[in-house]
């Protein structure tokens, strides 16, 4: 989803957050050394990884405004990544019936003052049909 | 002290002249044993019915309304069609309502026989002898001191193989 | 893919490592406890979105027609092939061999690099060192003054390539350059372009109101198939004014078996009749209809009846193709006849012709080529594309003379029988990694374009060319170009940049400079078939595996023989009445023995062939060229010897043969139960006759008591049928969640559902392919996929049943689409039966039988109206197919997308091709069609991010957009818009079993026969 | 040792019938006899651990066979689509079959009052219990993916999904441990008088404590047996629609089905009344050899084989009467598809099983019309062995020709069953036998309680030989007391 495009070398502790592992994050700058015929690719580790037999079109739900944090959580708080939800089928059923909250969303995005705005949106309900999800 | 008096018979006949002769001698509390159920003695004691049936009732009521809920509560938790069926369906629900009346019901019933007949109780031996599984019929009475005496007399003359105390 | 990171991730090395979860990627277990390492890309490829599919235009190049394919290429790999709808020759269509090219780009057994022979054996090298030792080859040649003994031989490709070869060998000093196609047919190509003045015209079907052919498959190989089909398949769907068709020959082909009328001649004697009907339509001739009867074992009347229906029926079209030696006289003879006919210019077009199919070698000049080898004058022998080895008569003694060369190179990608012999090996790119041109029609360019890098180290043929004559001194100075796409680019006509433009079409103006075919002056005289036996032996293409290319592609393996619906194996065909005077099972093994060699093959009893001949299919018995095609059948060349007609292609049809019982018995691979449909009403058909007077023909044959309505319109205008207790149908009712109309999800608005004109199948099996291909279907026929026989069997598969096709011989295809083919009539084993081919699927019924007995929801109806299969609910039960009356499911016996299985269907790196938007299915799951559910959802995902909604006809299936005859049509049967909810309110329109009130989604629409005047069928 | 009875010839006047069979037991004394010779059985062999190896060999080979099966997928198995149920639910079907003859005697028979129950139920009921056990393996050996069965079963679970409660295999589900539950606790709950006597008889303190705890304390005092014969009446009658549901229900596995030959409302009564055939040629294959070696032919009397066989004869009859039936169906339903199917069936491809299972069903087990041969223990064992054979066969009649030879003729096929099928099969009848085997040596086969019931108790005027009712009631011996007439 495009995350990461930029990285900082190091950065101080603000705001009583602690300092980041930047022996990790100085790592991450090391394969961008020299020119981009020298560059070398990063050995993501996955985290959030779904079954392959369940097919997930991100496209479907940034596009209906569903906040990253509603499933990957707080990631900038996170000292080391994990996963945040259960991405299990109960979970992500409940959602498309009962309806993504924006409300919740955008708190979960910290964003208050537009979550306050979006208090009173109809929760955007999908489909529940299992072909959706499954072939 | 005497708790009361266990008394073995051989012959079937024996045992039901005891009974009568414990009956007309006005002792209320005595245990009448026997390796098999016998109508003679059921006809001698003519005892109340067993409630057992009350149990068999109120399980298969209990089980087929929890096997049509389940079937219907599910249907439409989740509807989804299958060969163009109506999602909830009841007429095959039926069977899942028959099966479960079944199942709860026969199970109650069982409970219901060990709690009339106070079973499980694996330690207790007061009052039994353990011929009474065997061959012979057996009673015990439960009386009194001052009564055992005549008591035993009953016994005795209805023709005991033998009359034990039990303390 | 716990793969450790590479310090310096090549593409290619990214893509195998994607391959691997496509292969992981199995219904049966999530894996979430793996960790993963995601190796993307350092520099992203242009165009390239991971997740997101890439178009690219290019050429096909399994046969000579070189149709436009589209490649999707996901991900950096190429993994579905659909016609280019501009393209001139096949207007979008594919057929089943252009999808399997996919699996020879991704072949297991290609070679992975450069191969050398050392201690007699080739062996992996560097590039360096085989270029070295063919330069070295090339000197020594040179200071023995013998360049001249420097021959390339290549496999004839419509395009520049050849012109090319041409110009580097004459830039060398060295000989001449051979370009073969053993498929060709020369004799139709050489009669065309003296009669015609063009190789070979575009033929109009639909302007025809007769079409005879005369031994000609147009159908299955002969010329440019789709193209014929197409236009085939259109005039057919003129229903009632649609041409009559009246074959001709010994065999009934895929071809013959389309046909209206069979006339079974006697091989050889089809000269004859077509002299006869010269005759008849004025045209000269020498023989008369008698002579001819006589000759060919037709009854006279039948033969006169067909000549008046010529004579008097305008326009016809007559098409002579023959594989005996006379074939160049029977062409010539077909070709006159449309001349005397008037149809030049109205069915046969030879302006409008297909290019670039002249300058073919033929195989005399193959055999002067053995000569030579065998004299010793060869000193270097190329070979790009062909396997001579294997396509030609051991009479030929190629691989004799090959012994004899000094230095074999071989550009084949494939270590098939010929490379296998060679010296060192250059492997070259697949035709889908490689630059190139063809000229489809005149005028028009076909650009050939890699559509991703190459899977191996293997390297395109032209551009070592290229690179060999830079560095030699007396070469390099007229080869300029870089790279072989600079040299298709310089000689394209409007300039670089108009090139560049044009290859995102694939297409251009232009010619492509295929050489001018020698219009030299037919020989009058031909061999006669020779041999002595009481039977003819009849040699003919698979339509799959064409003369044995296609032999190493499981797809093709897999696929049914249309006509005689066999995979897997070799068969003779030979007629019932035969059979029972020889005392033939069929499936006792047989032995035909001509002057030539002996074949032994199982017995395939089939009506549509002369009672005085056999016939085996070319393609398989190959003893090398990877592990599908080794072992396998027998090599139907090896009977024939060197003989050739006028135009010198090898005659297939030469000799007659002793047929003698060889004892012990095979068993057929045959995908097929009962031939007959026993009154079943399954393939319907009506008479042109009876279509015109408005009749409905062929119904429902049983209506017994409690009989369905016939009315099933409203199955398919409402995604559910009404149910008994009809709360579905009840618009009050509460419980139907998204099954409402009124549904939030609107899903229940749509109605998807497909119509199948019987009319326009030829029954080419294209659809099947094409669905392997799209839905990730395993093949299970290999040898080692035989499931066990014993319960001890060692690692190396001893123990094992490694007969081919041991999965298929126990009904474990996997296809989700079958054709099934019916005969009617010819009980009595006369040659008037009709034939009809029924593309059967998943028909996703309204009120399915399946759904209901699925304890676990597995399968179940859909909102929109499918009958859903959810691979990961479903436990294996089968229940499902137990209750399907069309018995369109299939179950995972083993554990074909497991890798640690020997089952495993798709070997690296035929597991690239894996469409990554369908599951590969676990063991002991069911599976079936899903009306290619993973394309409606891509069609919904691509409105909705557009922000509109799903446009009529805007998507279609994989075997939809395939089929060559347009037959099938898919889309939302409950919006008039789409051209499927017109389709099934046509007259011809039924349901197969309706009275079983299944309400199916999938309609057919009767077949329309067209029989003599007074016939029945 | 008690001496063998000679059996009874009846005379002209009272014959032996079903409902009140000649039950006495002239060879038994007395109470104690009956323990001492029931309770005989509980000392293991030699002859019993060798065929109990056997048994155990059986079954791991099958078990091993299974595992095999589950690696290498369902392919090895002889399926041949779309023949696509086999020998599993062949067994399958068979196997539940066996167990309805168990459920029958005990439960339908007490009901009926028929006295001759008595000395074969335990034998029957534990035979139920097992032949459940053994039929509830093979659905989950059967699916494709066995370590998934649990979905079958309706549980909260976090993917939200209930099974579909419309599919007859559900009901399969719900039925089978129903009906293995209940029938486990009838063979429980009759036990318990009789573990209490092996209680009292047990010398070995362990064994005794261990007894002590299985029969819950019981006492034989009077109110237990109150509650006792109530509880019993009640799961008998709930036992009856149980047993006769349980077979209807497996037989809607096929009558639900569209499939020529399934599609049949006779179905339900026509599988029960099989199923009860086979199993009570089962419970022959079973008590002959007991009552022979264990020597208790004076209470496994002739003439309670003799009623028993005429059970079966009965039960051969109805299925007979069902075989025709079907074929007169198909003649009259003017259904072209199951006129094809079931010409098929005789004269077709699958002639050969289908004329097994008419001889050994229909026409053998007409011999049993000869009292002769219905008061000869060995023939009734080889008729019980036909009667076995006969009814897997016909399950095999009912599944693989109908799928076989189905709707469309372009899938006709074939079926061979493959050397795993066989093997899984005989694993089946190893894992049921060796249940057997252990129950035989460590709880009486035979009713200890309910024998004494039909034993005339002895009087003080000894009368020891006098008339007994079915029910074991002295004839000539009720006294007067109140109650009586209520």
């Amino acid at each position: 989803m495009g995350c990461h495009a930029i990285v900082q070398g190091r950065r101080a502790p603000i705001q009583g957050i602690a300092d980041r592992d930047t022996a990790a994050i100085n790592q991450l700058l090391s394969y961008a050394k020299g020119t981009p015929d020298q560059w070398k690719p990063i050995p993501w580790v996955r985290i959030h990884k779904l079954p392959e037999y369940v097919h997930f079109p991100h496209f479907r739900h940034v596009n209906a405004g569903v906040t990253c944090q509603t499933c990957h959580g707080p990631i900038p708080e996170m000292q080391r990544v994990y996963q945040y939800a259960s991405l299990n089928m109960g979970w992500c059923v409940n959602c498309h019936v009962k309806g993504y909250k924006l409300a919740d969303g955008l708190l979960a995005a910290g964003d208050t003052a537009a979550a306050r705005a979006a208090a009173n949106v109809e929760p955007k309900k999908a489909r529940y049909d299992c072909a959706v999800c499954h072939y | 002290m005497t708790r009361g008096l266990i008394a073995a018979y051989k012959e079937i006949d024996s045992l039901i002249d005891a009974i009568e002769a414990l009956k007309q001698r006005k002792f209320q509390r005595f245990t009448v044993y026997t390796p098999t159920p016998r109508h003679e003695i059921e006809h001698a004691l003519h005892p109340p019915t067993s409630k057992v049936r009350l149990f068999t009732l109120i399980g298969g009521l209990c089980g087929v309304t929890f096997g049509y809920w389940i079937a219907i509560w599910t249907s439409d938790y989740w509807p989804l069609v299958v060969g163009g069926k109506a999602i909830a369906s009841w007429i095959p629900y039926t069977i899942i309502g028959f099966e479960v009346m079944v199942l709860v019901g026969a199970l109650s019933t069982v409970y219901g026989m060990f709690i009339l007949s106070r079973i499980p109780k694996i330690t207790q031996t007061i009052g039994f002898d353990s011929r009474f599984t065997g061959g012979h019929f057996g009673i015990y009475v439960e009386t009194e001191p001052e009564r055992l005496k005549e008591a035993e007399a009953a016994l005795r003359e209805t023709g005991a193989v033998e009359v034990t105390n039990e303390r | 893919m716990s793969q450790p990171p590479k310090t310096v991730v090549k593409r290619r090395e990214f893509l195998k490592v994607l391959g691997t979860t496509g292969a992981a990627a199995t219904a049966v277990g999530c894996s979430m406890e793996r960790v993963e390492q995601l190796i993307p890309y350092v520099v992203s490829p242009d165009h390239t979105v991971p997740g997101v599919s890439t178009d690219y235009a290019t050429v096909c190049r399994e046969c000579s027609a070189a149709c436009g394919v589209i490649a999707e290429v996901r991900d950096g790999r190429a993994i579905k092939l659909e016609g280019n709808v501009d393209h001139p020759v096949n207007h979008g269509a594919l057929c089943a061999r252009g999808q399997a090219a996919l699996q020879g780009l991704y072949n297991p057994d290609r070679y992975r690099g450069p191969m050398m022979r050392k201690d007699n054996r080739l062996q992996p090298a560097t590039w360096d060192e085989v270029l070295a030792r063919v330069r070295q080859g090339i000197d020594e040649a040179r200071a023995a003054n013998a360049a001249s003994g420097v021959r390339f031989l290549s496999h004839h490709e419509n395009g520049s390539f050849g012109a090319f070869v041409d110009q580097w060998m004459s830039a060398g000093g060295f000989g001449a350059h051979l370009a073969f196609d053993p498929e060709a047919d020369l004799a139709a190509r050489a009669a065309n372009q003296a009669e015609y003045g063009s190789a070979w015209p575009a033929l109009d079907f639909t302007a025809a109101r007769l079409i005879v052919s005369i031994g000609a498959d147009f159908l299955d190989g002969w010329g440019a198939s789709v193209a014929h089909q197409l236009s085939f398949a259109d005039a057919r769907a003129k229903l009632g004014d649609a041409p009559r068709f009246v074959f001709i020959g010994a065999r009934r082909s895929l071809t013959g078996l389309n046909a209206d009328e069979w006339l079974a001649c006697r091989p050889g004697s089809e000269l004859a009749i077509a002299n006869a009907l010269l005759g008849a339509v004025g045209g000269g001739g020498n023989t008369t209809i008698a002579q001819a009867a006589t000759a060919s074992g037709v009854p006279e009347a039948l033969l006169q009846r067909v000549a008046d229906e010529l004579r008097s029926t305008k326009p016809s079209l007559v098409l002579g193709g023959v594989s005996t030696p006379d074939a160049h006289l029977v062409a010539q003879a077909a070709a006159r006849i449309n001349k005397a006919a008037g149809n030049v210019g109205v069915t046969v077009k030879p302006d409008e012709g297909l290019a670039g199919l002249g300058g073919a070698a033929g195989a005399p000049a193959l055999a002067d080529l053995a000569t030579a080898m065998n004299a010793g004058t060869v000193r270097v022998l190329f070979l790009r594309g062909t396997n001579p080895v294997h396509d030609l008569p051991k009479a030929m003694q190629f691989a004799e003379g090959l012994a004899k060369v000094p230095l074999k190179v071989s550009f084949s990608s494939y270590p098939d029988e010929t490379s296998e012999l060679c010296d060192v090996v250059l492997p070259d790119n697949h035709a889908l990694e490689s630059w190139g041109d063809s000229e489809p029609v005149r005028g028009t360019l076909g650009l050939q374009q890699p559509v991703m890098d190459p899977v191996f180290n293997t390297r395109a043929t032209a551009d070592v060319m290229l690179a060999m004559a830079r560095a030699d001194n007396a070469m390099s100075s007229r080869f300029p170009w870089a790279t072989y796409r600079d040299f298709i680019a310089s000689r394209y006509p409007s300039g670089r940049a108009a090139f560049a433009q044009a290859l995102a079409k694939g297409l251009g103006q232009g010619t492509a400079l295929a050489r001018a075919a020698s219009a030299a002056a037919l020989p009058t005289t031909a061999q006669a078939i020779a041999g002595d036996g009481e039977f003819f032996l009849v040699v003919h293409p698979s339509p799959a595996l064409g003369a044995g290319a296609g032999a190493n592609k499981p797809w093709l393996q897999e696929l049914p023989d249309p006509v005689s619906k066999i995979a897997w194996q070799s068969w003779i065909e030979i007629h019932p009445s035969t059979a029972a005077r020889l005392g033939v099972q069929a499936g006792d093994n047989l032995t035909v023995t001509t002057a030539a060699g002996s074949l032994t093959a199982p017995a395939y009893v089939y009506l549509g062939i002369q009672p005085d001949t056999v016939a085996v299919a070319l393609g398989q018995g190959h003893t090398a060229y990877g592990r599908y095609a080794q072992g396998i059948g027998v090599n139907a060349v090896d009977a024939l010897g060197a003989s050739f007609d006028g135009a010198g292609r090898l005659a297939w049809t030469q000799a007659k043969a002793r047929v003698a019982k060889a004892g012990d018995r095979t068993r057929l691979v045959t995908v097929e139960g009962s031939a007959r449909q026993h009154g079943r009403g399954i393939a319907r058909a009506i008479t042109a006759a009876q279509f015109a007077a408005g009749e409905m023909g062929e119904e429902e044959p049983h209506a017994f008591i409690g009989d369905a309505s016939h009315e099933f319109l409203p199955g398919l205008r409402s995604p559910v049928a009404n149910d008994a207790q009809g709360a579905l149908g009840d618009t009050t009712s509460k419980s139907k969640g998204m099954y409402a109309q009124d549904h939030w999800s609107g899903m229940a608005n749509r109605r998807w559902a497909m119509t199948i004109d019987l009319a326009r199948c030829t029954g080419c099996s294209a659809c099947v392919t094409a669905c392997y291909a799209e839905n990730n279907i395993p093949t299970v026929g290999a040898r080692w996929q035989g499931r066990s026989l014993r319960p001890f069997h060692s690692a190396d598969g001893a123990g094992w049943d490694n007969a081919p096709g041991a999965n298929i011989l126990k009904g474990r295809e996997m296809a989700w689409m079958r054709i099934e083919r019916y005969f009617e009539g010819g009980e009595d084993g006369s040659a008037d039966f009709e034939t009809r081919f029924l593309p059967m699927l998943c028909q996703h019924c309204g009120n399915a039988p399946c759904e209901s007995v699925c304890p676990v929801f597995a399968t179940y109806h859909a909102p929109d109206g499918l009958n859903v299969q959810v691979y990961n609910r479903c436990v294996g039960t089968r229940y499902c197919s137990n209750a399907c009356p069309y018995k369109v499911r299939y179950f995972n016996w083993h554990g074909y997308g497991e890798v640690e299985r020997r089952q495993y269907a798709f070997p690296e790196p035929l597991n690239l091709q894996l469409n990554p938007d369908v599951t590969v299915r676990g063991k002991g799951v069911m599976e079936k069609c899903s009306f290619c559910v993973q394309r409606i959802r891509d069609a919904e995902h691509r409105a909705k991010a557009e922000n509109r909604d799903v446009q009529p006809d805007e998507f279609t299936t994989a075997c939809a957009q395939a089929c060559p005859s347009r037959a099938i049509t898919f889309g939302d049967a409950a919006h008039e818009e789409w051209a499927v909810a017109k389709q099934v309110e046509d007259r011809r329109a039924y349901h197969v079993f309706e009275e079983l009130n299944t309400y199916t989604a999938v309609v057919y629409l009767k077949k329309v026969n067209h029989p003599a005047a007074g016939g029945t069928r | 040792m008690a001496t063998v009875a000679e059996p009874v010839r009846p005379t002209g006047a009272a014959r032996p019938n079903v409902a009140s069979a000649n039950i006495q037991l002239p060879g038994v004394e007395s109470y104690e006899q009956v323990d001492r010779d029931i309770s005989g059985t509980l000392q293991p062999t030699a002859g019993w651990f060798a065929l109990l190896g056997i048994a155990v060999a059986f079954f791991l080979w099958g078990a091993g066979t299974w595992v095999y099966q589950i690696y290498w997928g369902l392919g090895n198995a002889g399926y041949n689509p779309p023949v696509m149920w086999g020998v599993y639910i062949i067994s399958f079907v068979f196997w539940v079959g066996i167990g309805h003859a168990g459920t029958l005697i005990s439960a339908i028979l007490y009901l009926f009052r028929a006295g001759f129950r008595t000395t074969i139920y335990r034998c029957a009921e534990a035979m139920t219990v097992f032949a459940v056990m053994t039929a509830g393996l093979f659905p989950i050996i059967h699916i494709g993916r066995p370590w998934k069965f649990f979905w079958l079963v309706p549980y909260p679970n976090w993917r939200l999904i209930w099974p579909n409660f419309k599919s007859p295999l559900v009901w399969d589900v719900f039925a089978i441990s129903t009906y293995l539950t209940v029938s486990a606790t009838f063979l429980y709950v009759g036990l318990i008088p009789d573990l209490a006597v092996l209680r009292d008889r047990a010398t070995n303190p362990v064994k005794k404590r261990l007894l002590a705890v299985m029969s819950l304390g019981w006492r034989n005092s009077e109110p237990e047996w109150r509650h006792f014969a109530r509880m019993y009446l009640f799961l008998a009658a709930l036992s009856t629609p149980l047993v006769l549901s349980v077979h209807s229900v497996v037989s809607f596995d096929f009558a639900m089905a569209v499939t020529p030959g399934w599609h049949a409302t006779i179905f339900p009564p026509y599988f029960v009344a099989g199923a009860i055939f086979s199993g009570i040629g089962m419970v022959f294959t079973i008590i002959i050899p007991i009552r022979k070696y264990f020597r208790l032919q004076h209470i496994v009397t002739i003439n309670h084989l003799d009623a028993a066989a005429k059970l079966a004869l009965f039960t051969s009859l109805v299925v007979g009467c069902a075989y025709l039936i079907e074929f007169w169906v198909a003649w009259y339903s003017a259904n072209e598809f199951e006129q094809a199917y079931f010409w098929n069936r005789v004269f077709g491809q699958w002639w050969w099983a289908a004329w097994i299972m008419l001889s050994c069903n229909m026409i053998f087990p007409l011999s049993l019309f000869s009292q002769r041969l219905r008061r000869n223990p060995s023939w009734l064992f080889i008729i019980s062995i036909l009667i076995n054979i006969g009814m897997w066969f016909e399950r095999f009649v009912i599944i693989v020709p109908s799928l076989s030879h189905e709707f469309e003729p372009w899938q006709w096929s074939g079926y061979i069953p493959s050397w795993v099928d066989i093997s899984i099969l005989a694993g089946s009848f190893g894992w049921f036998f060796m249940w057997f085997l252990l129950f035989i040596k460590n709880l009486p086969v035979i009713a200890i309680a309910e024998v004494k019931e039909i034993v005339p108790p002895r009087l003080r005027t000894h009368r020891a030989t006098a008339d007994i009712d079915v029910t074991g009631h002295h004839v000539d011996f009720s006294p007067e007391t109140p109650g009586e007439h209520d």
